[in-house]
């Protein structure tokens, strides 16, 4: 019993991470209609910007996890502009290759600069986990989690509730009538890229302590991004948030009570089935045809 | 015209082992040449129905484990107290079940998938792959796991005297390069056939295909399963050269590879694959031959993917001149001036 | 027209090799094929590394049968099929008379072939699979342990650990398999039994559904196989988790100094196999080997925590070297008969080469001594029963 | 067209809802074989979902389509399509990075008898299929007025030629009716006097067709009979003269029929 209890809460503290991997992933998806290749280098990249920040600079570790993000953002506008701003209306899969490329550059440059060793970060927290009666868990762990869901609220609210996302909606809905409403299309896409790369650093940054830093780092966490985000139904925030939580129950249980050899494989199974069933994703509303 | 210049460049492929002697030489050809037969596979799907597969590289894996299962033979336990198992088989024959076992697993794939269509397609074939990858790697008494499938036998044609080994590369390499032969010509003909018009058609504008009475979903899955067949004899041989088989065998970077060989080539032009299989195929050991960090390598080799993306956004022959292309109208002068009585009476 | 971007593809090609064609032949070449980039890349440079040390020593002294020694070492990007390329071009273009390589299990079975088809000797440094040496290829001369003779130099431990019932947590790759399978088979065969097997995949961060599946199974030890990295997060997610167990990693590739620089607190307890354990050199068999290569390797500011990876590069040209010179010349088939004859004063030991698989077709395998140490507040110890 | 002939189309209380709001509402009405029936009705009054519904790109919230005795309802458009009902698309639609023969080639998909063996291994059926494929398709082009373009790539074709081509390719099925969604818009004078033209020819070699356009002008001129669709409702119904004198329309027209279906 005690075991169910343990995983049920190591799921929702692992739920909260997957979540907020999901997010960034999705809102460029659904407003850019590209498939972000390089999400999980944005992630790396955030953890790597902490372990400089923390273990060589010095600074404070609550303040580092700010910088990181923003340094985040600044890196994904700058590949925005860089890469994607002269190839929108090229088909998926031309963009597509452009970040498988990016990718291959993104991590071999983290391999050649910070070598292939793991770099850990300390974190200020408690080396004793926090413990409830036959349960416990990491106070780094609990911190990530809060933080997590109050980064996935912010980024709520700025969709549902600012003008900056009153517009990315629009784009979303329908690109064109959104450009004859004078909204700057590549404006959004600069600002939806950076927000999805922030969103990824921040991750990094949080979960790098928690882990070991290494270059390919960001290769399980885009691939569990894309499950995530394939679940709760491609460009939904809520899905991808609820997706989260979803694959992280399914792999915890799912190693726990059928085999850990196949932790990994459960999400993808699930999307097969969930695509096989509803094709839109678990969350998405249904598409009009013709 | 066109044909000419490929038979000649046939011809002059063929004559390579003549006067090439590096081994080494031969091994990147050979290798090469194996991926540009899965990037020709992968461009009957991406070039011609216009559906990205990022899985593809589980239909070459299963084409290299069967082959390799069937040549080594096996046995399982189906039921506790009930196994199956296989007696080894010729290699030949191995690779022909790779071909029947690659194309099954692309119809029922086909038919499961492509209830989705872009990138819900991409993600569900990116899945796909995954999921067969880690059944390999956790089906251990069948794939041996990430022990890998080694010795796997040489293959060898006729017997006693006139048997033909395929272990060296000279003869290899020949091999290698009449199945390519043999994959080109079928997708030629497909491509420029009733059914390949059909392709491209639900490529171009879906529902004005199916207006004019076209089943897209059915030539969707012919694609699929023609398209995995070809990629299964890719694996096979792949199997029979390197004579192991591991799970890596499905990594993503394999079907990156592939992708990257067909759209710098030029998708849905049959040429393509070929152009762009040979760029990338020698990039990586001119690298190599560079000695240049290997980290940096890889930099180079994906600032490359970039630009090729940048300055040739329709790939390398539609750059060079489209005529190569498999939806050239060649028929069309001719046949136009054919006269005959109006349908419409 | 459409030949042609191959042609000039191969022309490129061909220039390319005219680059490394243009090497001083009054040199003898060693090959070297190792994970220099990709998922292993951290272990690979310190072999690489270590045998660059061997290398430049090896050359200071002399070098062999009058001349200088060339690595020539290719990333073998821990892809098999790069493996397979990196030899073939190894051997047929610069045309070396033995290899060192190729670091994991699954890149050595892959160039395996390669070796019989050249009839070119190789240095296993590494690998720890059986398969390797019982396969039947007679090109093969390996100085890392296998799993099962780690396993059974552990056997006495069993008991003076007092290990009643056993969990595992390994890779599900060669690596992790096979020593989960050897050591726990070692262990029913000792009394003990053993609770959960339970596999991660290489590149997972996670552990905590295993953790709680072990922590239910009260097991009183948990054997662990993987590399450092994954080590490191086991030892601070089972702290996190309350997981009350003896932590022992085995496979010999855990660098117990970058454990406590980087799980600290919850490295503490923990038991490690040792290949070469840098902390007291003296306990090796040719103390002074050990301390002169970690003097270089320190000199050269190397990370301390590359050590016990590093040595079996620097051990692989020694033996390499030996096997060039007791054959009084540099070609494959002499080098190979003549590595059944060498004996190399070496980190692991006094590396020779027994007789293992098929009669006729045998490989060999060296025999080194395993090391377990454990670590106390921050310190690696000698493990004293 | 007298009033015996046989009914080849019945709509039967057909509405489509979105979520909340009705895009058609109730609608019925028959079309008899050789007529040439036109659909019309102010923007969103309906009529491109209903042609969506009759073609089976839109399944239908209630209501029956029949098609000569078939209930279409539930059957997928290719399948329609091989039932001879073939319709055209608003916008221009041609598969633009072919050839124009290309095109049609294309759309004499149906009529070839080749399999994929005969593909693979170019066997005699294959020729031949390929032959009379290619014959056919230079017919329609002569038919349709195109032979000169052949060689093109429709893409870059005049807009009106393009409309052409989407009509070459729905007669290259061999309907039995054809369904014309704003064939003339975006055409000037002398190409919509040419498409009527066509129209007429068509509508001769015995094809029963049903349009949906705007230029009332050209709808009075080839129509033998109107249905006028506003707000999802068919509002009224029936030859030239008296829609064009009928109160109800002219008000939707004028925009004044505000009363909610």
């Amino acid at each position: 019993m005690d075991e169910l209890f343990q995983h049920f809460l190591n799921a929702i503290i692992l739920g909260g991470t997957y979540a907020l991997l999901g997010i960034g992933l999705t809102l460029i998806f659904g407003i850019m209609r590209v498939v972000n290749f390089t999400h999980g280098e944005l992630y790396a990249f955030g953890a790597y910007c902490m372990y400089a920040l923390v273990m060589i600079f010095h600074v404070n570790f609550f303040l580092a996890l700010a910088l990181a993000m923003a340094m985040g953002i600044l890196m994904g506008a700058a590949l925005e502009m860089l890469l994607l701003n002269r190839l929108r209306g090229a088909d998926i899969d031309t963009t597509m290759l452009v970040m498988i490329g990016a990718w291959i550059v993104m991590q071999n440059m983290e391999q050649f600069i910070w070598s292939g060793v793991a770099l850990s970060i300390n974190s200020p927290f408690p080396a004793n986990p926090l413990v409830l009666g036959p349960l416990s868990v990491s106070w780094n762990r609990v911190y990530v989690f809060i933080i997590a869901l109050a980064l996935i609220g912010a980024t709520y609210y700025l969709v549902n509730r600012t003008r900056l996302g009153k517009a990315m909606r629009a784009t979303f809905q329908d690109r064109d009538t959104a450009a004859l409403m004078g909204i700057r299309i590549d404006r959004i896409h600069t600002a939806t890229f950076a927000l999805g790369s922030g969103l990824a650093a921040a991750a990094g940054a949080l979960l790098g302590p928690v882990f070991v830093v290494t270059p390919t780092m960001g290769d399980l966490a885009a691939s569990k991004a894309f499950a995530i985000v394939i679940l709760g139904g491609l460009g939904n925030i809520t899905g991808a948030t609820l997706g989260g939580f979803i694959l992280a129950f399914v792999e915890e249980l799912g190693a726990g009570y059928i085999s850990s050899g196949y932790r990994d494989a459960m999400g993808f199974l699930l999307i097969i089935l969930i695509l096989l069933m509803r094709p839109t994703g678990l969350f998405a509303q249904k598409e009009r045809i013709g | 015209m066109s044909r000419y210049f490929g038979w000649l460049l046939v011809a002059f492929l063929a004559s390579v082992p003549l006067w090439m002697h590096d081994f080494y030489f031969l091994h990147v050809l050979i290798t090469t040449g194996i991926f540009i037969i899965a990037a020709m596979s992968l461009n009957l799907l991406l070039g011609y129905t216009g559906q990205l597969s990022l899985g593809h590289v589980a239909f070459f894996g299963i084409g290299a484990y069967t082959s390799a299962l069937v040549s080594l033979g096996f046995q399982i336990h189906v039921l506790p107290d009930f196994t199956i198992g296989l007696a080894p088989k010729p290699a030949w024959f191995a690779m022909l079940a790779a071909v029947a076992v690659a194309g099954l697993t692309g119809y029922a794939i086909g038919k499961l998938s492509f209830r989705v269509r872009g990138a819900y397609f991409v993600i569900v074939s990116i899945s796909f792959a995954e999921v067969v990858r880690l059944v390999a790697v956790n089906w251990v008494e069948l794939t041996q796991g990430p022990m890998a499938l080694n010795n796997i036998p040489v293959l060898r044609l006729g017997a006693g005297p006139l048997e033909l080994s395929f272990l060296r590369k000279p003869e290899f390499y020949l091999l290698v390069l009449a199945v390519a032969v043999v994959c080109y010509v079928v997708i030629a003909r497909l491509v420029n056939s009733r059914a390949g018009r059909a392709m491209i058609a639900l490529r171009e504008n879906e529902s004005l295909a199916t207006s004019v009475g076209i089943d897209v979903t059915h030539y969707l899955v012919l694609a699929t399963v023609v398209s995995a067949a070809i990629a299964g004899v890719a694996g096979a041989l792949y199997a029979h050269y390197i004579r192991i088989v591991d799970p890596d065998i499905f990594l993503f970077i394999y079907t990156v590879t592939m992708v990257i060989m067909v759209i710098t080539g030029g998708k849905g032009t049959l040429a393509g694959p070929i152009v762009g299989g040979a760029l990338f195929g020698f990039v990586p050991e001119i690298l190599r031959a560079m000695e240049i960090e290997p980290e940096l390598q890889w930099v180079v080799y994906g600032v490359l993917m970039i630009l090729v993306v940048y300055f040739l956004p329709r790939g390398i022959v539609p750059a060079i001149g489209g005529y190569f292309s498999g939806q050239k109208s060649g028929g069309t002068a001719e046949a136009a001036t054919t006269a005959a009585e109006p349908v419409q009476k | 027209m459409r030949k042609l971007p191959g042609l000039m593809a191969t022309a490129v090609f061909l220039t390319g090799f005219v680059v490394t064609g243009a090497y001083a032949q009054e040199t003898i070449k060693i090959g070297v094929t190792q994970p220099l980039t990709g998922a292993f890349a951290a272990s690979g440079n310190y072999v690489a590394q270590g045998a660059k040390i061997a290398e430049e020593e090896i050359n200071q002294a002399g070098g062999v049968l009058g001349k200088k020694i060339q690595l020539i070492t290719e990333d073998n990007k821990s892809n098999p099929t790069e493996a397979v390329s990196t030899v073939e071009k190894l051997i047929t273009k610069d045309k070396v008379p033995v290899l060192i390589g190729a670091w994991s299990s699954t890149l050595t079975l892959a160039v395996m072939p390669k070796l019989e088809e050249y009839k070119v000797p190789m240095i296993v440094e590494t690998s720890s699979s059986g398969k390797i040496t019982t396969s039947g290829n007679p090109y093969i001369f390996r100085i890392s342990p296998t799993s099962a003779m780690e396993a059974k130099a552990f056997q006495p431990l069993v008991k003076k650990m007092g290990i009643k019932k056993a969990s595992f947590l390994y890779t599900n790759n060669d690596f992790g398999i096979g020593s989960a399978n050897e050591y726990s088979n070692m262990l029913k065969t000792n009394g003990a039994t053993v609770g959960v097997m339970e596999t991660m995949d290489p590149k997972a961060t996670d552990f905590s559904a295993q953790l709680a599946k072990i922590k239910a199974s009260g097991s009183d030890t948990l054997f662990v196989t993987t590399a450092v990295e994954q080590l490191t997060l086991i030892l601070k997610q089972a702290k996190e988790q309350q997981v009350k167990v003896r932590i022992i990693s085995c496979g010999g590739s855990n660098s117990p100094d970058q454990l406590i620089e980087q799980a600290g607190d919850a490295a503490n307890g923990s038991y490690h196999t040792a290949f070469f354990p840098p902390w007291f050199p003296e306990v090796t068999k040719n103390p002074e080997v050990s301390k002169r290569y970690m003097a270089e390797w320190k000199k050269r500011g190397h990370n301390v925590g590359g050590l016990t990876e590093g040595f079996r590069g620097f051990d692989g040209v020694y033996v390499a070297v030996a096997g060039i010179k007791a054959a009084g010349k540099a070609e494959p088939e002499a080098i190979r008969a003549a590595l059944w004859g060498v004996t190399v004063k070496g980190i692991y030991g006094d590396i020779h080469f027994n007789k293992e698989g098929p009669a006729g077709k045998e490989s060999g395998q060296n025999v080194p001594v395993v090391y377990l140490v454990t670590i106390t507040n921050g310190k690696v110890v000698k493990t004293s029963f | 067209m007298s009033a015996s002939a046989e009914t080849i189309l019945s709509i039967e209380h057909v509405a489509v809802h979105f979520g909340g709001l009705v895009a058609v509402s109730d609608m019925t009405f028959d079309v008899k074989r050789g007529e040439v029936v036109g659909l019309i009705g102010p923007n969103g009054a309906g009529k491109t979902t209903a042609f969506n519904v009759i073609t089976g790109f839109q399944r239908q919230t209630s209501g029956e389509v029949l098609y000569r005795s078939h209930r279409l309802t539930g059957m997928k458009p290719h399948e329609i399509a091989r039932l001879g009902l073939v319709r055209t698309f608003q916008r221009t639609s041609v598969f633009k990075e072919r050839s124009v023969f290309e095109n049609v080639l294309t759309g004499l998909h149906c009529s070839g008898r080749s399999n994929l063996w005969d593909t693979l291994l170019r066997s005699r059926r294959e020729k031949s299929s390929e032959h009379e494929l290619a014959d056919a398709a230079n017919e329609i082009l002569r038919f349709i007025g195109l032979e000169r373009r052949a060689g093109e790539a429709a893409g870059i074709l005049p807009y009106g030629e393009q409309r052409l081509i989407g009509v070459a390719l729905a007669l290259a099925v061999k309907p039995t009716m054809l369904l014309l969604d704003e064939p003339v818009s975006g055409m000037n004078q002398a190409e919509t006097a040419r498409f009527v033209k066509l129209l007429e020819k068509i509508s001769a070699s015995g094809v029963t067709i049903l349009l949906v356009e705007h230029d009332m002008p050209m709808v009075m001129q080839v129509c033998n009979r109107i249905v006028v669709l506003n707000y999802g409702r068919i509002i009224a119904e029936g030859a030239p003269a008296e829609i064009q004198s009928n109160p109800e329309v002219i008000r939707a027209y004028l925009g004044q029929g505000k009363k909610r279906a």
